[in-house]
């Protein structure tokens, strides 16, 4: 129960909630999950990362291993709501500015979709996922 | 009657051993975050504590010694040395190192291209970015070590 | 190819050990309920074994050996043994127990006068309350350890 | 930084806040504050225990030692938002019965108070402690 995902519909892309730590632990499962969204051909993704409460440097390569897959099918996945401790580690990684971090969901959804779906109205929710435990 | 002088009083220590599993570097990251808190350490030096433990651990589980199946799962050692100035932490694994390493990795030029972008490799960026002084001891016949100092702030070190 | 069956896998093993001071009780609430959080122990059983450990631990630090002035503090060793259907808690101190200690404390009715309310001798019926077994185990030769079992529901026992 | 206390009078009575938690660290700091304001004559008491998120037997000895010194003093002591953690705590020492808690502020305060001054608006903080390490 360290890291829970949610994965929402969202018009054309897909909404995917993170709560919890990604780590050595929660971080294959994790990507896992996500790869099975991003290898979709063109798939648009919005990764939410408000809830993420720890991320150290296998979190890191997770998310750089799903943004190229995605990227390599011509998709597109975008980042937003990193917390300053996220934000501080990307950083220091070098990455932050050569990932697509964005400050708020509105901002991210504008970057995947036509402006008028970036308010629909949330969808029932079709999967989730959980990193717990072996 | 003066305290015997030959034998100095030993500064507190905390130590923690866990499995080499992926699943138990969280309570790792408890354990510092209670000890760095106990010293005075801002939310935010926690925060680097808790992530430079993980990398040491991340490493220790694997690039240590690893178990075949059937035989005993190693133990990473993790000792914290509160003192008035700062923390010490030395995470231990038992593995033996062939080759020196850099602790002194420049940080990387942001990659121009998808493909460039790492996976990994940055634990000991990470860990040296976050961290004071970084020391790592071992070699052919020896434990492997990463030794970690975190200085308090001067305002916070009466504190402890 | 068979494992070796005369020498079977270690089950995890969990090991903090602190000094023996109050200052430190609380970073061993933090690693009880990082292990019992992955064991998916719930909220409150996770509080109850805060609530027994800390007892154990005022134990060996109020109970345990004392040290004197300029010597070494003593340590307290907690040991946690994660199982599929709960949790050992093993609190160890380098003390000697003179006398039998009576685990089987009966709950005491409610004081009737204010002269009679307790402000203290409530650790151990709180560890007998709150784990589902206790055992004490030392003497005049041994160190003494204090040792809890806290099963786990057995629908959350699939969990770990 | 384990706990902290606020003393605030009200009316004719004080109250004392508390945030953290209540072990064998932080408990003697604590009955030696709380003895301070018990041990004048005829004190009253009502001892806010709505932000405390640990207590065990010392603290239980912490309260029980300040309950009895106040009413040794002929004054009144009475408290109130214990959570469920530290209701359990108390109840298995058998001590939830005979000792006077209260579920709200208002119905602790009401029992040290005439009623009209139930109402008070917050005075300024005069006094606050801390229990950290020594
Ligand atoms: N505890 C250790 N034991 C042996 N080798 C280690 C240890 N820690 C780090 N290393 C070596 O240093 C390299 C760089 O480590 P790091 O920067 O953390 O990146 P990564 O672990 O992702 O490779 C590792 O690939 C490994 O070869
Ligand atoms: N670790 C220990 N070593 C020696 N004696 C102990 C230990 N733990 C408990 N005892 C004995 O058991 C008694 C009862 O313990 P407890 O119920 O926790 O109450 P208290 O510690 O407040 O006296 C103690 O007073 C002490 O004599």
């Amino acid at each position: 129960m360290d890291l829970k995902w949610r994965i929402k519909p969202w018009g054309e892309a897909t909404l995917v909630e993170l709560e919890g730590e990604v780590d050595l632990h929660s971080a294959p499962p994790l990507k896992a999950a996500l790869l099975e969204v991003g290898s979709a051909q063109s798939a648009r993704i919005a990764l939410d990362l408000n809830g993420v409460s720890f991320l150290d440097s296998t979190g890191i390569g997770a998310l750089v291993g799903v943004y190229k897959k995605t990227r390599e099918g011509k998709g597109q996945i975008v980042f937003f709501g990193a917390r300053p401790r996220v934000k501080r580690v990307f950083q220091i990684a070098g990455l932050w500015n050569a990932l697509p971090f964005y400050e708020s969901r509105d901002a991210a959804l504008a970057v995947l979709l036509p402006a008028p779906l970036v308010t629909l109205p949330e969808t029932p929710v079709p999967a989730e996922g959980e990193a717990h435990a072996g | 009657m003066p305290d015997k002088p030959d034998k100095p009083v030993r500064p507190p220590r905390i130590e923690l051993s866990i499995p080499a599993q992926s699943e138990w570097v969280r309570v790792a990251r408890l354990t510092v975050a209670g000890v760095a808190a106990r010293q005075g350490f801002s939310i935010q030096a926690v925060e680097d504590l808790k992530v430079a433990v993980s990398e040491a651990i991340n490493n220790a589980i694997q690039h240590g010694p690893s178990s075949a199946e059937g035989e005993d799962v190693p133990m990473v050692s993790i000792a914290f040395e509160p003192r008035p100035q700062g923390l010490w932490i030395v995470v231990t694994d038992g593995g033996r190192l062939e080759r020196e390493l850099s602790l002194d990795k420049p940080v990387p030029p942001t990659p121009e291209h998808d493909a460039d972008l790492p996976e990994g490799g940055m634990g000991l960026l990470l860990i040296r970015s976050l961290m004071d002084r970084v020391e790592l001891e071992g070699g052919s016949d020896a434990d492997t070590s990463l030794k970690m100092w975190k200085a308090l702030p001067r305002k916070e070190s009466v504190r402890s």
